[in-house]
């Protein structure tokens, strides 16, 4: 008896939430990580996006309508990201959507996309090769080779290219693992340094002791971490508290704003490369005041934007711009063909010489975005700028 | 059928056939909390199969069942020899061991994950559900369920009236890894993408759960349970943070409750009691 | 027609070094009714258990119909035509009356088609032979109930129509009148006597006296995991170890036991 | 000297391993029941010192006790709901799989909780002290680790103590042998298991702070790790032993150290619970534990 009255009410509660926008919005999907393991970086991923839509609309809209975005929390779980496509391609009429977030959801939500013929711009996932094949797919992120590349070009310009390095990663995540065994290995070796130790570690792991003791004996004068900002914080306090001096190189991943504060002394001389500074420029520090004032009033605790909050941001100024430039109507009639026309203007996108608070930047034949790389080092408790790179 | 509906009647319904993977030794009184494991080989065989083989979908699905069947033969032989709390943990233990050489092997894309080709959308992944379904009904009401029924009541009295103990657990456990290794095919094949994170112990520990919350005395109960797993959290999509704590509350509150599962023999029982009632005085009204 | 069906030969049994059976030797003969009786503690259970294959004997031999069963598993013994009851009723509770019957049926039930066969279905063989049976005992009505909320005295019933239904050869009956009412006791001896008139034979552990006299042919007496008698009803009652064992004094057997 | 800093490491290690085996292990030597919440008391006993500390400034001794009553509570909440409870209506409290259930809920309760109150993400947790490390030449000892070896040997000898010598103890003892046994000897059930819950919430609590002190971390999610590996300490130990949960754990701690160092952390998780897995199946009354085999309910 009670389990009829659940289905009935599920059945209710599924018709309701797929209810369909009024014609005349331009509706955009937000598929975003509100909640579940990887919410760290996600949770406010929302409120950039409202921040940028509410200036487009203030601004008149685009082609006179409105935009307006559906969010679909997936809580990081690929199969809820799946539905979150199919959700807005179907039942939503969006035009196109901003995410998944992660990797792992990109990886089973961009097939999806494809056969549903709808743009997904992800604006934090970074493996490689990710929109690889994908007509749809599209992400504005760089990737870690190429980021790392530039970090060690900085590094030889400013003159303190280490004469060895170790290299630690976690075995079992996919980014940690390819920055471990691909992107670290293949820029030292371009650079011409020597790797004396390379050493695994499980991500979950919180006693990093055995690694750091093995890290220790073969003593190099930098150590690359591969991993999330919560394993560099590990392997940092371990490799200071065993006395382990070294310079710390960390990679895209590990981009935080509250990095610098999160290890204090710790930190002094690591060094990463990302394609969101929140100290750049003046465009970038207002977007800040924006969004803290935004997230303050949401009531977040998390007010300082992080790189996903930033290209989240960024991907709904370049949807409305590839919208106006396709002249989309948001007629239902026309949905198939208005999705199309968006992708080929994302495609075009380099003749747009768009820049955004990540920069000046457009999307490759493959689907990745070509953004600016800053090099940046945490000393005296706070980031400085060391170099900024876009070729 | 809208989008999101179809989104989750899918993850509801594979839910459901790796939920009767754990509901068939359940109903004999095993507790299997290694089903992810299983679910795991069922998924990268078929994947392995399809991708490298080129072999016919209906051909990789039944021989990575076959694959996961036969480790789950193996496997039992150890496993059953264990009791309660130990295996529990044996289970696990096996669920770990699987996902820790999977993720080692490069060949199926390690922990990068592993690209599955051939689609499978939810009509067919209905009809295996209901193929499923029907199956372990018809099972259930055999001599093989009364047996396995009877083993998770009281196994000495089951074995004192000839009932094989080993070999009907044997086969319960065996055929549930079948079923689990064609949760973990269809997985693979509709979200195209494999990765062993999606198959941790904690998969395995909610199932049990949702098996358990369903009542493991009919095979009606996972169809209960894998809803009240899949469907709630839907339903409470609007409290965001808040949702995981109302859901936490009512699996305590269902518990409490009603310990056997929300659905038991004797609620059908009743139920279809009151069904024959019901009948005659209708008549003789007339 | 004196044919033994089971013998006990020099059986003992100790549970880490306790000898709950001592060097017990007897035999059931085919068609028999006979009742083993003793104090508590004897080890009257524990002879059943032996006999049914719950534990491993330690030393001596079971036979059963001619074939040593001594290391045979409990289900090839229930195969074999042993076919228990219990003192504390141990009827499958999350199971109906008719399915209980019908599980009596698995010990009989050869070959994949037996296994594979719905057997819930009304019209399905073993549910007929279910539904008969229980009808025979006059258990009908409760067929489709599950049995741990029925009365006592029904679930005893239940209990003895699901041993019948494996076609025993030896029914071994663990207190079987202990808590039923007089009028009660009394039709289960007239129903156990059928039953021996049937063909089958009956073993019997019980207390009361009365119920012992008029069932049963022969008598053995264990104390303290020995044989200490054996013999008809009456001639047990008057054996001068056996009034010992029960009393350690000269108060009539049938005093004490029969309360 | 780098095999001796490893040694001390996989100790040092082990022995929070040990104080949460122990946790696990009451519940399950005394009532039979494999407590699922306990990784979520863990967690809490490290984010709650945090929140107080980080939040209201309270200073760290006083931050630490009201996070461990805090534990003492919720273990208390869940014998309420799952042990009472199912005795209340049953009689026998582990013939379903009911505190196993709910033991679960409570863990994901907690888990979110905690994320609405304070996020998801790993919080970095002050030490109280300027560099908690005893430094002997090369050779660094983390002085909460040291404090939580010691603790733990201290605690668990003190328990042992307890349930060798003290009326509370025989209690205990009585009620793992049979609680209806106990209840007729006039031992009062309902209030002796709440006191097994205490001490074990108390355990799981400390273990939690002692690990924020140790890593200078607290997260939702610290209890997901640790806990699988202290279930298999106490299962190294043999369950329901005191002492063989803190050999258990101790030897795990070592187990994994030398496994990292010999065959790289990729295959920990596939060696250590393929030893597992042989060990519950050889020898399922544990490798340090006696031939007491426990009743294997939950």
């Amino acid at each position: 008896m009670m389990y009829r009255k659940y289905l009935m009410a599920a059945a209710t509660g599924l018709c309701l939430a797929a209810a369909p926008a009024l014609a005349e919005d331009l509706v955009i999907g937000l598929s975003m990580n509100k909640t579940g393991p990887l919410a760290a970086n996600g949770t406010t991923n929302d409120v950039a996006v409202n921040l940028a839509v509410e200036e487009i609309n203030a601004a008149g809209g685009i082609n006179g309508n409105m935009l307006k975005v559906n969010i679909f929390d997936t809580a990081g779980d690929p199969k809820q990201a799946v539905t979150a496509t199919r959700q807005f391609a179907k039942d939503d009429g969006a035009l196109a959507i901003i995410g998944p977030f992660s990797s792992g959801e990109c990886r089973v939500a961009f097939p999806v996309g494809e056969r549903e013929g709808i743009v997904q711009i992800s604006n934090a996932s970074s493996a490689p090769g990710l929109t690889e094949g994908f007509d749809y797919a599209f992400r504005n992120t760089s990737d870690e080779l190429t980021q790392f590349r530039r970090l060690i070009t900085a590094m030889e310009s400013h003159e303190i290219l280490p004469a060895n390095v170790a290299i630690i990663y976690a075995t079992d995540d996919f980014i940690s693992k390819s920055l471990g065994e691909q992107a670290f290995p293949t820029a030292f070796e371009e650079a011409g340094i020597p790797v004396v130790a390379t050493i695994g570690f499980q991500l979950q792991a919180f006693d990093l002791a055995p690694q750091v003791t093995e890290l220790k004996q073969a003593n190099p004068e930098a150590v690359a971490i591969g991993g999330t900002v919560e394993a560099v914080q590990k392997v940092v306090r371990e490799m200071r508290r065993q006395g382990v001096t070294s310079r710390v190189l960390a990679s895209g991943v590990a981009a935080d704003p509250h990095l610098a504060e999160k290890l204090g002394a710790d930190g002094d001389g690591l060094l990463y490369p990302t394609y969101y500074y929140h100290k750049l420029n003046d465009e970038v520090l207002s977007f800040q005041e924006k969004f803290a004032a935004a997230t303050t009033a949401a009531g977040h605790s998390k007010t300082i934007p992080q790189h996903a909050d930033a290209s989240a941001y960024d991907v709904v100024h370049i949807l409305a711009e590839a919208l106006r430039r396709a002249e989309v109507t948001g007629d239902p009639a026309k949905l198939e063909e208005e999705r199309d026309a968006i992708r080929d203007q994302l495609k075009s996108m380099e003749a747009w010489n768009y820049s955004g608070i990540l920069g000046e930047s457009h999307f490759s034949e493959v689907g990745d975005a070509a953004l600016p790389t800053h090099v940046v080092e945490i000393r005296d408790h706070d980031f400085h700028l060391l170099d900024t790179i876009t070729e | 059928m809208s989008g999101y509906l179809s989104g989750v009647l899918v993850a509801y319904l594979l839910n459901l056939i790796i939920a009767y993977a754990v509901f068939l030794p359940g109903a004999g009184g095993i507790l299997n909390l290694g089903v992810a494991g299983f679910v795991a080989i069922g998924a990268y065989a078929s994947a392995w199969l399809s991708n490298e083989m080129e072999w016919p979908l209906a051909v990789t699905i039944l021989l990575s069942m076959g694959v996961s069947a036969l480790i789950g033969l193996a496997i039992s032989f150890p496993i059953l020899r264990t009791r309660g709390v130990y295996m529990v943990l044996a289970t696990i233990a096996f669920g770990e061991v699987v996902v820790g050489l999977l993720i080692n092997v490069e060949a199926i894309g390690g922990a990068a994950g592993y690209p599955v080709f051939e689609f499978i959308d939810l009509p067919v992944i209905a009809l295996c559900t209901l193929a499923v379904v029907l199956f372990v009904v018809w099972l259930m009401s055999t001599r093989f369920g009364l047996a396995l029924r009877a083993i998770h009541d009281d196994e000495p009295v089951a074995a004192l009236f000839g009932v094989s103990v080993r070999g009907v657990r044997v086969a319960a456990f065996t055929i549930g890894a079948a079923i689990a290794g064609l949760g973990g095919a269809l997985y693979g094949h509709h979200y195209a993408y494999v990765d062993v994170i999606y198959f941790t112990t904690l998969v395995s520990i909610y199932t049990l759960l949702y098996v358990l919350i369903g009542g493991v005395q009919t095979p009606w109960g996972p169809i209960v349970g894998a809803a009240v797993f899949s469907l709630l959290p839907e339903l409470f999509r609007g409290a965001t943070e808040w949702r995981y704590v109302f859901f936490a509350a009512v699996i305590i509150l269902i518990m409490a409750v009603r310990p056997e599962g929300i659905i038991t023999r004797a609620l059908l029982l009743r139920l279809k009691r009151r069904g024959t009632i019901a009948a005659p005085t209708k008549e003789a009204a007339q | 027609m004196t044919k033994p069906l089971l013998e006990i030969q020099n059986l003992s049994k100790n549970f880490s070094g306790l000898d709950v059976i001592r060097d017990v030797t007897f035999h059931v003969n085919e068609g028999e009714r006979m009742a083993l009786i003793g104090p508590n503690g004897a080890g009257k259970t524990t002879m059943f258990n032996l006999i049914t294959g719950v534990y491993p004997v330690s030393q001596g031999s079971i036979r059963m119909a001619g074939e040593d069963i001594t290391t045979a598993s409990d289900r090839s013994r229930a195969q074999r035509g042993i076919i228990r009851t219990f003192q504390n009723i141990r009827l499958m509770p999350h199971l109906t009356a008719a399915e209980n019957v019908m599980l009596g049926q698995t010990c009989h039930s050869h070959g994949i088609w037996s296994w594979l066969a719905p057997v819930g279905l009304q019209s399905s063989r073993s549910r007929k032979e279910a539904d008969h049976a229980l009808e025979v005992s006059g258990l009908l009505e409760y067929r489709d109930m599950l049995t741990y909320d029925l009365p006592y005295g029904v679930q005893k019933r239940i209990e003895l129509a699901r041993a019948l239904s494996a076609k025993p050869k030896l029914i071994l009956l663990d207190e079987p009148a202990a808590g039923l009412n007089p009028s009660e006791t009394d039709d289960l001896a007239q129903q156990l006597l059928d039953i021996s008139a049937s063909g089958v034979t009956l073993l019997t552990v019980e207390h009361d006296m009365h119920f012992v006299r008029r069932l049963s042919q022969r008598v053995i007496v264990l104390n303290f995991g020995s044989l200490i008698a054996e013999g008809t009803a009456a001639e047990v009652q008057n054996d001068q170890h056996v009034l010992e064992a029960y009393l350690g004094s000269d108060r009539k057997l049938e005093e004490e036991v029969a309360t | 000297m780098d095999v001796l800093q490893q040694l001390i490491s996989g100790l040092m290690l082990g022995s929070l391993y040990a104080l949460l085996a122990v946790a696990f292990t009451l519940v399950i030597g005394v009532l039979n029941f494999l407590n699922f919440s306990i990784p979520g008391i863990f967690m809490m006993g490290g984010m709650i010192s945090w929140g107080l500390m980080s939040q209201t400034n309270m200073v760290w001794w006083l931050a630490m006790a009201i996070a461990l009553a805090a534990c003492v509570v919720a273990s208390l909440l869940v014998e309420r709901f799952t042990y009472r409870f199912m005795k209340m209506r049953f009689g026998d409290a582990t013939e379903h799989a009911t505190p196993l259930v709910s033991s679960l809920g409570f863990l994901i309760l907690f888990q979110g909780l905690v994320l609405i109150k304070w996020g998801p993400e790993m919080q970095y947790f002050p030490s109280p002290w300027q560099d908690p490390n005893l430094r002997i030449g090369e050779l660094v000892i983390g002085l909460p680790q040291l404090a939580s070896l010691i603790l733990a040997l201290v605690l668990v000898g003190g328990l042992s103590l307890l349930l060798a010598r003290t009326g509370l103890g025989r209690a205990i003892r009585a009620i793992a042998e049979s609680p209806d046994t106990a209840a007729m000897l006039g031992i009062r059930v309902n209030r002796i298991v709440p006191a097994v819950f205490i001490i074990s919430g108390l355990l799981a609590g400390l273990a939690g702070v002692l690990f924020s002190l140790n890593y200078l971390q607290a997260s939702p999610r610290m209890g997901d790790e640790i806990a699988t590996l202290a279930i298999s300490a106490m299962v190294l130990g043999g369950l329901g032993s005191v002492w063989g949960a803190v050999i258990g754990g101790l030897f795990l701690g070592l187990v994994q150290v030398m496994v990292i160092q010999f065959f790289g952390a990729e295959f920990l998780r596939a060696i250590l619970w393929g030893l597992l897995l042989v060990i519950i199946v050889v020898r399922p009354q544990g490798v340090f534990g006696g031939s007491k085999i426990s009743k294997g309910k939950f």
